[in-house]
């Protein structure tokens, strides 16, 4: 029985110059007849192994075939007067491919090589620390941001249907020592988690009014988070 | 350059998941410190020599390849056989043969359509193009200016950190048809004192079992596993 | 034990998803080198001590901390800022697979309307879109002529040009994407996953019923080496 694996041709050209080098045939006086032999006993086995033939092989076998018909008639001229070999066509094409072909092999040494080197696997312990100096961090926060994040702030608070009146129990200033104190025990704090702690609208306002009081006498500072809809608030005087 | 940014560049390159360009170590230096820190790419460039030259001398496992445009740390080669037994990753499978020679017509035909490279390949390439695309080796870049503006494919930076290679510019020149045809009958006697041997013993082998039509078609006997 | 692990034990927590625990580094070694290899835990830990050292002296970037009970190379906080601002820049750069999701919607149905925007995606999309508007992706054009006037969205130059496109048009068309995205294999192993799943369910109600014989209807199992 014929051993084939089916899998060693990458497609019809690959075959051709399977068969070529083989029997160690001339690319440039490829004896069509018998190559045309080859292929369709090749064709004939697939389909005989019930396999499916590809397009493509077919296509291929239709091909040698012309060049075995235009191989027996008179040949085209060129514009030089030379005659032209119906063959050139393929030949130009089984070089083109057998250019690639080595090429990949190249490739494939190359993929073997890099297989032995290994990146590394574990970034979470680096240090990482978001930049604090004044003048970069806050060069992408513009007002806007502020704004957006303190409407973050209220829209995100779940609903209260109920509604009361209620006296201002909170001012500027308290919220200005409120933040103050904050930042005391901590180095910064996030506008976001600061916000959540408060349940009060105006108490939101409020605090919000004096974090702007505060960076404007320049006691705090802004940096923007990673997260891009959130800030975070530091004391300038504890660093 | 001061050298104190020896450490600082080797810490952005050890922390960097992918390929580090020096364009963008060179961008938070400046970012940071000012942009009249007087350094360049190639002082980053320069570093990464030092330090690769550093590593060897005192014996570190890694070193820094530059691939894909930049900068990365990997081990050396000569551990990969304990990296591998611990690593899954590592186990993944190699390209096809389909694969390497598509990728080989697209790295340097690059920007070309399906058309061209099923014309230089001679099949079908739907699957094979698909696959590559999944790995993220090859993507579409835009459309050509020619009838039916059918896509072009371009080869991506995870293509050059597979292959190892810097940029496109780096990979081996491939051999002119006309040096082709040359060396053909030199490889073909190589490969001839080479197969003869297996093909030999491959006759033998048959020719115990059923001498029918002969071994004709039998592709040369290399890799066993490539059935389907 | 021989200097050569220190090299290797190196190599081992340098490409380690996770904190290694020392006994797998010595599990490694003896499973290549042979079980005779006279390595311990106390060793390894001798050896990360050791590679802290010669880091040290050598003002290296990064350190080996013991973590979890393993050990994982990371860089040192000197240099926290940089490392922290080149992440926090490739942050900012990356679009979520959300808002990539949000933008092809737009890209390939545009004009449309947040409701039918959210009525594809199946969730609230005004985050994502919010973000595509800022990173200028996404702009309105409009207000559409239904009920309520609604909110017209497309994307932008800016869109094209980070695509390297020249017109909407050059898209891939939806005919394209389903020629390079057919792929018969996997329709095929598709199919039979969803078969698989159908049967094993069958055969479960079946031997609740009657125990019949099992096993035939089990699919094959899956060729390991078909290769792509």
């Amino acid at each position: 029985m014929y051993k084939i694996r089916l899998h060693e041709f990458e497609g019809p050209l690959d075959l051709l110059l399977f068969f070529l080098k083989r029997d160690e045939l001339d690319i440039y006086d490829i004896p069509i007849s018998k190559i045309t032999k080859e292929f369709m006993t090749y064709l004939h086995l697939l389909e005989q192994l019930d396999l499916e033939v590809a397009g493509d092989f077919i296509l291929m076998a239709a091909t040698l075939m012309q060049i075995k018909v235009k191989m027996l008639l008179p040949k085209d001229i060129d514009e030089k007067g030379e005659e032209i070999d119906p063959r050139a066509d393929l030949v130009k094409a089984l070089l083109e491919y057998k250019r690639y072909k080595e090429m990949s092999e190249e490739m494939s040494f190359m993929e073997s090589n890099m297989r032995k080197f290994n990146y590394r696997g574990n970034y979470e312990e680096d240090s990482k620390q978001a930049p604090n100096d004044f003048e970069t961090l806050l060069k992408n926060i513009t007002i806007y941001d502020l704004i957006k994040a303190f409407k973050k702030a209220l829209m995100d608070r779940p609903a209260e249907p109920i509604h009361h009146i209620k006296k201002w129990n909170v001012s500027i200033d308290e919220q200005m020592n409120y933040l103050a104190a904050k930042l005391k025990d901590k180095n910064s704090v996030s506008f976001l988690d600061l916000m959540l702690e408060m349940r009060d609208r105006v108490r939101i306002v409020v605090t919000f009014i004096a974090m702007l009081e505060m960076v404007k006498s320049g006691t705090i500072g802004l940096r923007e988070s990673v997260t891009l809809n959130d800030f975070f608030i530091y004391g300038i005087n504890n660093g | 350059m001061d050298s104190i940014y020896n450490s600082v560049i080797e810490a952005l390159i050890f922390a960097s998941d992918d390929p580090i360009p020096p364009g963008d170590i060179v961008a938070a230096i400046k970012a940071l410190d000012g942009s009249d820190s007087d350094i360049t790419d190639a002082d980053v460039e320069k570093t990464v020599d030092e330090l690769n030259t550093r590593y060897e001398q005192n014996g570190n496992a890694f070193t820094i390849l530059k691939i894909a445009h930049g900068f990365v740390h990997a081990t050396k080669p000569d551990h990969a056989k304990y990296v591998g037994y611990l690593s899954t990753e590592k186990t993944k499978r190699r390209l096809s043969q389909a694969s390497l020679e598509t990728l080989a017509i697209v790295a340097y035909k690059q920007p070309l359509t399906k058309p061209e490279l099923e014309s230089i390949r001679g099949v079908n390439s739907d699957y094979t193009l698909n696959t590559l695309l999944e790995k993220n080796l090859v993507t579409i870049s835009g459309r050509a200016e020619t009838v039916g503006r059918p896509l072009l494919y371009v080869t991506t930076e995870e293509f050059l950190k597979y292959f190892g290679l810097r940029s496109i510019g780096d990979l081996p020149k491939p051999r002119e048809i006309e040096e082709i045809m040359k060396d053909e009958d030199f490889i073909e006697q190589k490969r001839r004192i080479m197969m003869s041997g297996i093909e030999e013993k491959a006759e033998e082998e048959e020719s115990q079992s059923e001498l029918e039509t002969d071994n004709e078609l039998e592709p040369e006997p290399e890799d066993e596993n490539t059935i389907e």
